[in-house]
């Protein structure tokens, strides 16, 4: 084990897998020479050469259709798109291209990764804090990632570049400096499709993705302050959903509370919540509440942005309602 | 230039000849009900596709468009696999799923139809660039229309494509109309070759409807893009004599411009060069077997069941209820 | 009232405004000359002119953008995109742009249309058969409608035209020769945010969204055969939902059905679950049903895309399930 | 050649004198950690937006990027609220709500900056599309990066304003980078101006660090525009003096070379071309003037207060849960 951040986990995992297989390859704006803004790919170009780690021009929309019919040729591209703001320029890529070939071409595998991040909380308006997971959580065929600890961000990264069809991984801009212990082992991956017990409770089942863990974490201290146990599942990855973790935890607790950066209607919370009306229905006492962001964009003042982020007072508040 | 060897000039006019048979068998199809969904025939524009494909190797990759048939041909898949695939059949080179417009062959290197305008051409830079890591002498051949030229991705591509000198060749077939829209409505200037500069790419123009300069253009791209100089630009003038699809209802293209085109059917072109070589017995004899081996295609593929569904079970999977 | 097929409808609407207001224009792919693949705009560059009906390049991308400015500086911009399977080209626009000048700069109106048509059933294929509609309707800022009947589409585009921010239009290609009776009257709208009861019934609720509104009705006949009645409410509008309509529905059956021609994760049909658990979880006795297209792409040949696409057997069957 | 009177000269100097003030004060702001997320500085890139946009009328229209204060100030943009906006203070001219990259005002003509980069591209085209469709005389200009240069929606862009004579001027702002990319890894061609031919349209290379050269081409481009004779491209030749943004971590713009276009700072080269004309006590008085308003604009705004968060109730509401 070692300590280290997120954004050093993920380079460490890029730098091994590309160690391991030479048809991993990174492409991306500024990951090269800079290293990237998140800094996630710095010092990989001097390592592994110009070819396999590639600034490219800003044309995110044909940089993603280029990973896929790169990947069914016999290469593993990990392709860096900066802000999850930009999704809808990749979404052709994904939703008429990636999504369909499996089915059609039977046989045919499109090992890719698309790496991007997402979220709030730095200031950076409108078009550059957006969650957008339910945009990709959307498309059949595509599995979709969302680390939270350093350890996850470095063993999902690594089970997406060995798995043979695509993945979309959402990191987030506030996550990039989490330290904490991430193992070493060359072969350390995380299985995609696992959620992960943050905290065991009896009363209220908190699921959240991505950054939303942490705050639910802190809801949960919240809460046993007013006696209240709460459990928080962290999904890690948002599709295929862990449905056994999900049953499991609302079979204990009877009451549900969904947490998810992204906007409310249509978002992935309406997804959690729907999920749960499919499977757990009679085990609940009290509707799923959704905690999200508010059907608005974000704001760029900070007292303003401030104030729609889901947070874990927002979660302690939908938890002690569906309690009531 | 390449000079043609006679069974290379044979050889294009058989597909030729097989790829028109298809279109018209299509259009009769059409025309008796027996048909689902518009399909966008090639008529007169066979030479685009056979003669540039022509110049890969087995290995190389083409991607297409929604109007791919003489370049799946052209490409070396079997036509009875890609008619039932049109005809929705069990024995379809896709079992059907696909359907005309996305036709796929990882193995023939078809890396597929593509009915996204404009899509076809990313999907061949990434294929170039896989090539590129991995140190292969493979080539990507891009088919695209005169509209998907005026698409963003097209930009995009050529760009990258331009500055990292990718093993790609793109083949602007002009057919001279979008949907149903002329050129002329579609972007200011007529000859789309000369925005290869503006990518540090050569563009060439080419007389789209004769097989033998398609084929010359083809293998000089082809060689300069397997060398590592870089991709090239064809800009392949030719003309769709039987509109956008069988759906098309008509009345936008000129009668005029129609018949003019006719004059100049590849068809033709290809038999009056191979005339003087071969002989009129030789080329009856290849237009007579052409249609044989059709009817009997035909035949087998109008008996052919239609598939069964079965649940896909992609490694995804999130289907529950159906 | 005068007989029309819903194409004529649309085509009316169109022709109406455009004569009302000059700030009204259309743009799109073979709108003009051809009239539009579907013929909705047939007739029309003949009546006001090729600078106010206008054939387009292959751009959608840049069409959306478009409409934005335009409509944001005094023109009502009507834009065409051939197949919703395209949504993902214009969403940018969509997302990045219209949905947020409103809140940024207030006071901003933005009266642009944007129609499309979506959905399976014509032997298409993959890439021009999909109901994207949970990605637009995930937009905050931006109303959705989806008429079904000839007269909503004529009322439903003529109030989208004269909103006064952006409303996309879903229709599909197997309603377009629907005919039935059309008010003739200039002034006819139908109120964007309005659901419309179609049966009446005690037992359980159908909720649907375009053409899964007829299969619906369907299957209110399939299920009175069995002594069961079924509501079906056909929700024209997907944003903002009409809550009063959902709720009420619900009160009265205490079972829900949700159909929608989209995929299921994440699709505008778990919003309706996720909306239902909101606001009616306590009157509900059984879980709502979601029917959708499986999470596949659509195939092209008729045996596998009949098995795919919701139909009303399936709806039955869900609702006896809920029933059960 | 429009000769510029020394009163247009002046007012351009004085305009360029107070952006340069903001960026510098933005960059002290920064320093102090009294800013929030990163802020795009144009220091050395004056004289592009503020020579632009003084060939266009208050009724005209611009649509920018994330590097948009000069073209904000340019169009008429009060420094106070551009200022107070960037600080996300409630006296901001967007209440705090859009931030720097996002400022717009539609009285003043200003449709936006844009942090996608790009959209300034076809944001113009609409603006000018709107403009043909109500029969005004209306220009619409916009400024994009040689980045932004290589997106698909450039191209399309260009193709239809092209197609259609839109009135529309796109000045592309050449300052060598993307983001920490050189144009060489971002293009094959140097020049990107050389594209216009492939729109039709004519494409013009001026001197960017030369306020009245950029002035010069903007008033032909402006007056081809509303004559109905279409767009154009200004190609405006400069550079990025302080880096990319506040939150540039350095290292890739190469030394000598911010050196050698340090020396050809545009307000150097604007007060010497002003020297001869109105004299040297004339220049400091504008300096001073300048430093004047901008240390009491500077002293309002750090005063001003943060706004306070309301529902936002759109149109299309459905925000129920906060
Ligand atoms: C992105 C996209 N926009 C629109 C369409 C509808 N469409 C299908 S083919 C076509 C015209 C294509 O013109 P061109 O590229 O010249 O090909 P051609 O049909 O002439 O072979 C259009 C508009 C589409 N399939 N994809
Ligand atoms: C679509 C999109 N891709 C990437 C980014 C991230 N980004 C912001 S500015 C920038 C570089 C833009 O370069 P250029 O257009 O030359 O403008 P400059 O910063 O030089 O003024 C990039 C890549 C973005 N904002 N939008
Ligand atoms: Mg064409
Ligand atoms: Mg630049």
């Amino acid at each position: 084990m070692t300590m280290m951040r997120y954004a050093e986990a993920l380079n460490q995992a890029l730098r091994e897998e590309m160690h391991r297989d030479p048809s991993v390859f990174l492409f991306g704006e500024d990951i090269a020479r800079y290293g990237g803004v998140f800094k996630v790919t710095r010092g990989l170009m001097d390592e592994f050469g110009a070819s396999r780690v590639r600034d490219t021009p800003i044309s995110e929309q044909t940089l993603a259709a280029m990973a896929v019919t790169a990947a069914m040729t016999g290469t593993r591209p990990v392709l860096e798109i900066m802000y999850a703001d930009f999704v809808p320029l990749v979404l052709d890529a994904l939703i008429n291209q990636a999504a369909i070939y499996e089915y059609l071409w039977q046989g045919v595998q499109m090992p890719f990764v698309l790496r991007t991040q997402g979220g709030g909380g730095a200031g950076a308006g409108a078009q550059h804090s957006k969650a957008l997971d339910s945009l990709v959580a959307h498309i059949p065929g595509i599995k979709v990632v969302a680390p939270v600890t350093p350890a996850d961000a470095k063993g999902l990264l690594k089970a997406a570049i060995r798995d043979s069809q695509p993945v979309v991984m959402l990191e987030h801009k506030l996550l990039y400096n989490q330290r904490a212990e991430v193992p070493d082992d060359l072969d350390f991956t995380v299985e995609i499709g696992k959620a992960r017990t943050v905290v065991e409770g009896r009363d209220v089942s908190i699921f959240a993705t991505s950054r939303m863990v942490l705050e639910s974490q802190k809801a949960a201290e919240l809460l046993a302050r007013d006696g209240i146990s709460a459990e928080v599942i962290d999904l890690r990855t948002l599709r295929p959903l862990d449905l056994p973790a999900i049953k499991a935890s609302i079979a204990k607790t009877h009451n549900a509370v969904v947490v998810n950066e992204g906007w409310r209607f249509c978002g992935y919370a309406a997804e959690l919540s729907a999920t749960i009306m499919d499977h757990a229905f009679h085990e609940l006492d009290s509707p799923v509440a959704r905690v999200t962001l508010p059907d608005m964009p974000v704001p760029y003042s900070e007292p303003l942005e401030t104030a729609v982020l889901p947070n874990a007072e927002k979660i302690a508040a939908a938890a002690r309602l569906t309690l009531s | 230039m390449t000079v043609l060897s006679v069974d290379e000039r044979v050889v294009m006019h058989k597909r030729m000849l097989l790829v028109r048979l298809l279109e018209e068998e299509l259009g009769t199809l059409h025309k008796a009900g027996k048909t689902r969904g518009p399909i966008h025939r090639c008529d007169g524009q066979e030479a685009v596709g056979i003669g540039a494909t022509a110049a890969l190797l087995p290995s190389d990759f083409i991607t297409t468009t929604h109007r791919g048939h003489a370049h799946y041909i052209g490409k070396g898949l079997d036509i009875y696999g890609v008619f039932a695939e049109i005809m929705g059949k069990a024995d379809g080179c896709c079992g059907g799923r696909a359907g005309h417009m996305l036709i796929g062959d990882l193995e023939a290197g078809v890396i597929g139809g593509n009915a996204i305008v404009g899509a076809s051409i990313p999907a061949a830079s990434g294929i170039a660039l896989s090539a590129q890591i991995k140190k292969t002498s493979d080539v990507s051949m891009c088919f695209f229309g005169d509209g998907a030229a005026q698409t963003g991705i097209c930009h995009e591509s050529m760009n990258i494509a331009g500055l990292w000198k990718l093993p790609v060749v793109f083949v602007l077939e002009h057919n001279q109309y979008g949907l149903t829209v002329h050129q002329s409505v579609q972007s200011p200037v007529a000859d789309l070759s000369l925005r290869a500069r503006g990518y540090a790419m050569p563009g060439v123009i080419v007389d789209g409807n004769d097989v033998a300069a398609v084929y010359q253009a083809a293998v000089e791209a082809v060689a300069r893009a397997r060398k590592g100089d870089g991709p090239t630009m064809i800009e392949a003038k030719t003309y769709r004599v039987e509109g956008f699809s069988t759906s098309d209802m008509g009345g936008y293209q000129d009668a005029e411009e129609i018949a003019r085109w006719k004059k100049r059917d590849p068809l033709q072109i290809s038999y009056d060069a191979l005339l003087p070589l071969i002989g009129a017995p030789a080329l009856q004899a290849m237009a007579d077997d052409a249609a044989r081996e059709m009817a009997s295609v035909t035949q087998k593929v109008l008996a052919a069941p239609l598939p069964e569904f079965e649940l896909f079970t992609p490694s995804s999977p999130y289907v529950e209820v159906l």
